[in-house]
């Protein structure tokens, strides 16, 4: 209840920043709408921009659960999209092998990345907050350097990876009028079930969610506080890893020199917060970020409405759910006062 | 290029980078000294350094001369303070997660301020305004063999404003009552309420404080290095002043040094390029070591910074 | 009659709860003023309305015959009324002087005048006897010292009506003595106190009426010199109440668990176990007794693999288990109680459920394979619920919402499930009231019955006299005296914690 | 260089391989025409707001209307080119404009999926898997290199310490015309001059701009030029800084005339030159020929020093009369195919041992 409020919310104050402005909020929003839901070409694309979302929101939820921010998860993006198209680019190999390995070598170069601040979190007590950070910078600039040193050509980017490590399907994309819909989705699934399923069915679910509550209690009961801290943050960068993947294998099928964050990882904390740190949360979350910011583009080009609209009424949505006291506490004094 | 050479050329450039970030810091110290994490200090720096830019052009316009460029500066405060209540409200009076809220005011910040940009010019950056803070020498103290050059010399005011608001907040937060009031408040917020000390009120002063530097934080950015604002102006210093705030381990002579450590890596870094010793090593490193030496220093000398008890935790009455 | 205080009808409800439903407190000026009553009962609650940290739904509060509203503890200070806070209200980070001065600061040219402020400090610490040093930093001091702390605070505000929540709970046989004292003295100085405690000698031995609520209503008021502790354990629980333990005396058999010239370092590197020996039998409790920080705790946490060992020997039935990980110990057959069960007994987040299987949810049935069996989980949950008599909603409820005598019995239901051949129960009843109280201590001679051998951990000597078979004294890192409990007494333990000799007379102070 | 036909801007500047098109000429009044810009958008001092220029003056020249007729998207990240190219062929725009080489995969992929569409690429050629450009797609070029070589020229005269900068934005194919052309220009009046390169490794970061033109300023520098994008505005700040303290220094800038960038006091300018590039004139001259029913498919449009498409800045007060001069002649040199400038480090090691 408390989250469709706070998205009914969001939308409404967005409606009076269009009109405040001069736009006119039911045109703008029926085309933000229709580039959401209107045909078989926008539905791809929102679920093509849900995809990395998803997994970068389970990363954030991931360590959230156990006790750890992970602001890291926009570096552990990037290492996990260029070596997972590093791997799409060096081998050849049938693809049945080719791409579980090549989202694997996603999903372990993003557990290297979460790796370093769990362990240092875990042996020095170093704040993960600041080298999450740190990594961040470290990964953006590395990876720039390795693609211009070892694997640009023309176009600042690396070469487009080999068809048997790629995600794309021409089958969905010409299902969906040619957006650029790849079977990420599935891994994005499969992500949510693993999430879910570590946390919540497993022993070592158990053992994680103890010591990001406890770490004395968690001690005392015999489990090894420091591996579990560090095999936190491996899963979550993992999860991160294969959402750079996503990008990698699916989306691109290259990587770019990028000028700045890709803004996945970022778009993950949010996501993670607004889903309340569980596998479907985070599903439902993508889906109006990712709805959100396809439908934008539509807004932009129909009715001219800037897409930081869309920015606007997202950041208004996150600050109504995390006011969700507030909101119950108004909802509690309506229904005792009306009726 | 001698080493003096160098110097001369680093550590102005290192205090000159290091400015927006202490300054910013310094307003993270003060809510995350009162109880109140604060990721939104990105967005608080853009807000800033939109104001910095927006009103030195309106006043420019209107003939002002450099004087726009101060006015604005002050601008800035006032609206990175009154911006910050967004934290302050959602996180202190409705008892919103804290890094949630944050998290939703760097969302804000910067959609708001791109969409208002469009609005007022029909555009998605704004022109450069013309009344930038240059660099002057200190009359006197710039003629001072070795120190002159390297402290005085070639130095924006603004540097010298961050590195004196330093000392004053360092004085304010262990030398005065509020000081010792927003400590306390921030340690264990019970105990400061059994004192008859206003928890929430002294929160709400310490998120608004952190607004107001942030504030100026991101128009001293705007003034000094970007001359314009856009979307992409302010992209990580915010999280970088944070940085620098655990670095120095909530305690401003520690900020300042922190984040004087980080400009000193980046204006290497850039300069580095150029200097004979390391212009053969690959850019990357140099491009990468202000975030290694960062956590080397963390994980090796620093060691555990701890953060005020009570941080993250919304204060409800009563509650254990 | 004047009282100073007069609290009439006083209603305050939570969410779901009536906490104080229509409570009369009337204080004298001059006296000590006992408030008794269950965990739970509403007592803090009453003393926060007190101090204006809650506001009343009904009823109204006089002070010295006037009537008052109580907006804030700024209200309260300003009326002279001071609260010593059952959690202390400390800063750990700050100085004596500061945490005293905080909200009411010397000033002197916008900055503080530390100097002047120390020296206040020290003369009201002088003139109550409450040595304290005004610079030391809270997280350095003792918690005796940290009381005293507390009490300096309501004095500095020129505090005359005092309330002290639960004082006594976390000091040792000493630090209560002097407190019993200071408050002797305080009311000597005119002032007058109320004091909360679930210590019914202490009632009898400083108070002069007793105020009993029971879950949320006022009983009544006595006057203590007509009653006597029986009376009023009944007066607050609604039945009469067994103190003595019951018990058959102890059949011990083989050593269990054997510890021989332990030396363990505490964090600061110090000896705090020295060249320690002690053999323990199954069929038997045995209570350690010792002043708070002679070594007690670094002891069980060496045992249960929590502390390094530096040198020495621990065996399980002949077994050595020295510098075992703490889920060796565990699985080797040792059950611990621990001593502070919101750090260490529990996850509070979690369901009461789940922290029943705290230490074997990785153990099948709980889970095979590494996937966790829920039905499994919470079929034992119930039934430990059930057996161990926790008051939870269900075994679904937050550990965090059950009371802290009922998380309590979840731990020792967790602990005692396991049926470890050597239980060690630190401090188990601690803060808890008498009915929780006298339900651990038969469990722990239930348990003793079957066969296993019990270390009981406590401060207070009640405790260890009633409960254990024989009593280790622990001075300075070491066993300094074995004694059979029904061959001692208080005095002889008191003597022997403050590290006297034996039968030897004449060596206390 | 490709050998081109007589200058002028009326004219259409290519004329190799008029591929034979298909379709009719549109007529202005249902001719529509859109434009994706990258993150800059179309007030980045630069080439977005050169190619928005161009379609602006199309439009008004056309009387077409401008949000319905002629418009543009402007991407947010590189992952929104495609949808924002995508949306505009959605909505059967005739011509649309991706800005930038960057845009190069985001237009192969729909030009391949969509053949009916008609796409337009900036700065780069694209071609298909088998290196053949591809026939919907338009591609326009420039020879900054010749340009580059012009304010070459004039920095190779007028620097006083023999020593001038480069600050490069990203390293590439593309910015590498502009370092190569800039220091054949140099080296070809002033054989001696040290020139100082150095790339920020990025298009968007004035503050390292400025550092870099900082240290090169204070290695003795005097006049630095900036193929940076926004991150040449670094350059300005630092030039102005120093100018402000009475330092004799100087900055070139690119793709549109810069004088203002480099204004400060009263009037004084510490912009020497600038290297322009008329990305507007292309566009519109591409976007005519397609109203006309000439839509350059597959071709390379290479605009250069003829077509009047790059060269040197129009405000000159900065320039000394010599170097003026100098530019012209070398200018006709250039046109004459009298010399060859160099576009790659290769190519610029082979003509410096020309020399
Ligand atoms: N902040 C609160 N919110 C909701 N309920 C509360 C709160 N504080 C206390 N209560 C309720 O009020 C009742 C009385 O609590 P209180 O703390 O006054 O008990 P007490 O008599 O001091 O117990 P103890 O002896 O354990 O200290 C409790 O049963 C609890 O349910
Ligand atoms: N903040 C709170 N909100 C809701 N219920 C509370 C709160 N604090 C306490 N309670 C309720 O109060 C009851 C008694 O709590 P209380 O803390 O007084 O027990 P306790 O035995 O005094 O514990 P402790 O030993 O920790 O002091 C419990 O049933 C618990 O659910
Ligand atoms: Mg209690
Ligand atoms: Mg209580």
């Amino acid at each position: 209840m408390v989250p469709l409020i706070a998205v009914f919310l969001g939308i409404l104050i967005g409606a009076v920043v269009m009109l405040l402005s001069g736009y006119n909020p039911i045109a703008g929003y029926s085309a933000l709408l229709r580039g959401i839901f209107s045909d078989s070409y926008y539905i791809g694309e929102t679920i093509r921009t849900m995809t990395p979302l998803i997994l970068s929101g389970l990363a954030v939820a991931f360590a959230f659960r156990t006790g750890l921010f992970n602001i890291g998860v926009e570096g552990q993006v990037i290492v996990g999209w260029l070596a997972s198209v590093y791997v799409g680019i060096a081998f050849e190999l049938p693809k049945i092998i080719h791409l579980p390995m090549a989202i694997l070598v996603g999903a372990i170069a993003g557990a290297l990345w979460g790796f370093v601040p769990g362990l240092l979190k875990a042996r020095f007590q170093v704040h993960e907050v600041i080298v999450t950070i740190m990594m961040n910078y470290i990964a953006l600039y590395t990876a720039n350097y390795l693609i211009r040193a070892y694997l640009l050509v023309p176009g600042e980017r690396t070469e487009t990876i080999s068809p048997s490590a790629s995600l794309a399907s021409p089958f969905l994309e010409s299902m969906t009028d040619y957006s650029r819909l790849h079977y990420g989705f599935i891994v994005a699934a499969i992500g949510c079930l693993v999430m879910w399923f570590l946390l919540w069915r497993t022993s070592k679910g158990y053992e994680l969610r103890a010591v990001g509550f406890n770490q004395h209690a968690s001690r005392y009961a015999g489990m090894n506080v420091e591996r579990n801290i560090v095999l936190s943050m491996i899963i979550s960068g993992s999860f991160a890893g294969v959402a750079g993947a996503m990008e990698g294998l699916g989306t691109y099928g290259y990587m770019s020199i990028l000028s700045g964050f890709s803004g996945i990882g970022f778009d993950g904390i949010a996501v993670a917060l607004l889903g309340a740190n569980t596998a479907v949360g985070v599903v439902f979350a993508s889906f109006l970020f990712g709805g959100l910011q396809i439908g934008a583009l539509n807004m932009q080009s129909r009715a001219g409405v800037p897409t930081e609209l869309i920015d606007i009424v997202i950041a208004l949505i996150i600050f109504f759910v995390a006011s969700s006291y507030i909101i119950r506490w108004v909802m509690n004094r309506i229904k005792k006062e009306g009726i | 290029m001698d080493i003096m050479q160098i110097l001369a050329l680093v550590i102005p450039a290192a205090i000159y980078a290091a400015a927006p970030l202490i300054l910013t810091a310094l307003g993270g110290l003060f809510s995350e000294r009162s109880g109140v994490v604060n990721i939104g200090l990105e967005g608080l720096m853009v807000v800033g350094a939109f104001t910095g830019i927006v009103v030195t052009l309106a006043l420019e316009g209107m003939g002002l001369g450099i004087a726009s460029t101060w006015i604005a500066m002050i601008a800035a405060v006032v609206i990175g303070a009154l911006f910050s209540l967004f934290h302050a409200v959602a996180s202190i009076t409705f008892r919103a997660d804290q890094i949630v809220s944050g998290v939703a005011l760097n969302f804000l910040a910067v959609g708001l301020t791109v969409f208002l940009i469009r609005l007022f010019y029909g555009k998605g950056q704004t022109d450069y305004i013309r009344n930038r803070i240059y660099r002057e020498d200190v009359p006197f103290l710039s003629d001072i063999p070795i120190i002159g050059p390297l402290f005085f010399a070639n130095a924006y005011v603004t540097s010298y404003i961050a590195i004196a608001l330093t000392l004053v907040v360092y004085y304010v937060v262990f030398y005065t009552p509020f000081g010792l009031r927003l400590r306390s408040v921030g340690e264990h917020p019970m105990a400061a309420d059994t004192m008859g000390i206003h928890v929430n009120k002294m929160r709400y002063i310490g998120v608004m404080l952190s607004g107001a530097f942030a504030g100026l934080g991101g128009a001293v950015f705007a003034v000094t290095v970007s001359g314009n604002f856009s979307g992409t102006t302010i992209v990580g210093q915010g999280f970088m002043a944070l940085a620098a705030l655990i670095f120095g381990k909530w305690n401003p002579l520690g900020v300042l040094g922190a984040a004087l450590f980080f400009g000193l890596a980046q204006a290497l870094s850039i300069t580095g390029a150029q200097i004979p010793l390391l212009a053969n090593v690959p850019s990357v490193f140099l491009l990468i070591a202000p975030y290694v030496l960062t956590i080397l220093a963390l994980a090796g000398f620093v060691g555990r910074a701890e953060a005020p008890k009570a941080i993250g935790k919304p204060y409800v009455k009563g509650s254990r | 009659m004047s009282y100073v205080i007069e609290m009439n009808n006083i209603r305050k409800e939570f969410p779901g709860i009536v906490a104080n439903d229509n409570i009369t407190l009337q204080l004298k000026k001059g006296e000590i003023h006992a408030l008794l009553g269950e965990n739970g009962a509403g007592k803090s609650t009453l003393m926060n309305v007190l101090f204006g940290l809650y506001q009343p739904e009904k009823g109204e509060i006089v002070v010295r015959g006037e009537r008052v509203e109580i907006t804030d503890p700024n209200v309260a200070n300003r009326l002279g009324i001071g609260m010593v806070h059952q959690h202390f209200m400390l800063v750990d980070k700050f100085t004596v002087t500061e945490n005293i001065i905080l909200g009411n600061e010397p000033k002197k040219a916008g900055r503080i005048n530390i100097k002047k402020a120390a020296k206040e400090v020290e003369e009201i610490s002088n003139r109550y006897g409450l040595k304290v040093d005004p610079h030391a930093k809270i997280e350095n001091i003792s918690v005796g010292m940290q009381q005293r702390v507390e009490i300096l605070k309501t004095l500095y505000r020129g505090a005359d009506i005092l309330i002290f929540d639960e004082p006594t709970a976390v000091l040792t046989p000493q630090e209560i003595q002097e407190l019993i004292n200071i408050m002797k003295m305080l009311v000597k100085e005119g002032k007058s106190i109320i004091l909360i405690t679930h210590k019914l000698k202490e009632i009898m031995s400083v108070c002069d009426r007793c105020t009993v609520i029971r879950r949320g209503k006022g009983i009544g008021t006595v006057e203590v010199k007509d009653t006597d502790p029986d009376k009023l354990a009944e007066m607050m629980v609604g039945r009469e109440v067994n103190f003595g333990v019951e018990k058959e005396p102890a059949q011990p058999k083989d050593v269990v668990l054997s510890v021989k010239d332990l030396i363990v370092k505490d964090a600061r590197g110090v000896n705090a176990v020295n060249k320690l020996n002690l053999d323990m039998k199954s069929g038997e409790i045995i209570g350690l007794a010792g002043v708070d920080g002679n070594g007690q705790s670094e002891l069980i946490e060496a045992i249960t693999g929590l502390r390094k060992v530096e040198t020495g020997t621990i065996s399980l039935n002949g077994k050595n288990i020295t510098n075992y990980k703490p889920r060796r110990v565990t699985e080797s057959g040792i059950g611990h109680i621990p001593e502070d069960r919101h750090k260490h007994g529990l996850v509070l987040d979690f369901t009461i459920g789940e922290n029943m299987v705290l230490q074997t949810y990785y153990q099948k049935p709980f889970s095979s394979s590494g996937i966790l069996n829920y039905p499994e989980i919470y079929n034992k949950a119930r039934e430990l619920i059930e057996d161990f008599d926790v008051r939870t909603p269900s075994e679904l409820t937050p550990a965090r919402a059950l009371s802290g005598g009922n998380q309590q019995k979840g731990i020792i239901a967790r602990e005692v499930d396991r049926s470890p051949d050597f239980l060690i129960a630190a401090q188990p009843t601690r803060g808890l009231d008498v009915g929780a109280i006298e339900s651990i201590h038969r469990r722990l001679v239930m348990e003793r019955d079957k066969g296993r051998a019990v270390l009981l951990m406590s401060l207070e000597l009640d405790e260890i006299l009633n409960v254990s078979d024989r009593i280790a004294v622990m001075y300075e890192g070491e066993i300094v005296a074995i004694v059979d409990a029904d061959k001692t007494n208080e005095k002889e333990l008191g003597l022997l914690m403050a590290g006297g000799q034996t039968r030897k007379e004449g060596e206390a102070e | 260089a490709g050998e081109e036909e007589a200058p002028g801007t009326e004219e259409d500047p290519m004329t190799e391989e008029t591929a034979p098109e298909e379709e009719e000429a549109v007529g202005a009044e249902d001719f529509t025409v859109g434009m994706v810009t990258d993150v800059g958008g179309i007030d980045d001092k630069s080439f977005n707001q050169s190619s928005w220029e161009g379609l602006v003056e199309f439009g008004q020249e056309f009387g077409l209307e401008e949000g319905t007729d002629y418009r543009y998207l402007q991407s947010s990240d590189i992952a929104e080119f495609e949808p924002n190219l995508r949306n505009l062929v959605r909505e059967d725009v005739n011509l649309v404009w991706g800005i930038g080489y960057l845009m190069e995969d985001a237009i192969r992929t729909i030009a391949q999926q969509v053949e009916e569409a008609q796409l337009a690429i900036v700065d780069s050629v694209v071609t298909d898997e088998e290196g053949t450009p591809i026939s919907n797609i338009a591609n326009i070029t420039f020879k900054e290199h010749e340009g580059s070589f012009l304010v070459g020229v004039a920095a190779g005269l007028q620097t006083e310490g023999n020593k001038v900068g480069f600050i490069g934005g990203v390293e590439g194919a593309l910015i590498k015309k502009f370092e190569n052309g800039f220091k054949a220009g140099v080296k070809a009046v002033n054989p001696d001059a040290e020139i100082i390169v150095q790339y920020a490794e990025s298009f968007n970061n004035p503050d390292r701009g400025a550092q870099i033109a900082n240290t090169m300023y204070s290695q003795g520098a005097d006049i630095i030029y900036h193929a940076a994008g926004d991150t040449g505005n670094g350059l300005f700040t630092e030039a102005i800084n120093r100018a402000r303290n009475d330092e004799n220094v100087w900055a070139i800038g690119v793709d549109r005339d810069q004088h203002e960038e480099g204004e400060y006091g009263d009037g004084q300018s510490v912009t020497l030159t600038s290297m322009v590039k008329r990305v507007d004139t292309a566009v519109y001259l591409v976007s005519e020929r397609t109203m006309n029913g000439d839509f350059p498919g597959g071709e390379i449009l290479e605009y250069g020093l003829d077509d009047e498409a790059v060269g040197i800045a129009p405000s000159t007060d900065n320039m000394s009369e010599e170097a003026l001069q100098a530019v012209e002649k070398y200018k006709a040199q250039i046109q004459a195919g009298d010399i060859s400038v160099p576009q790659s480090d290769e190519e610029y090691e082979e003509y410096l041992s020309s020399l």
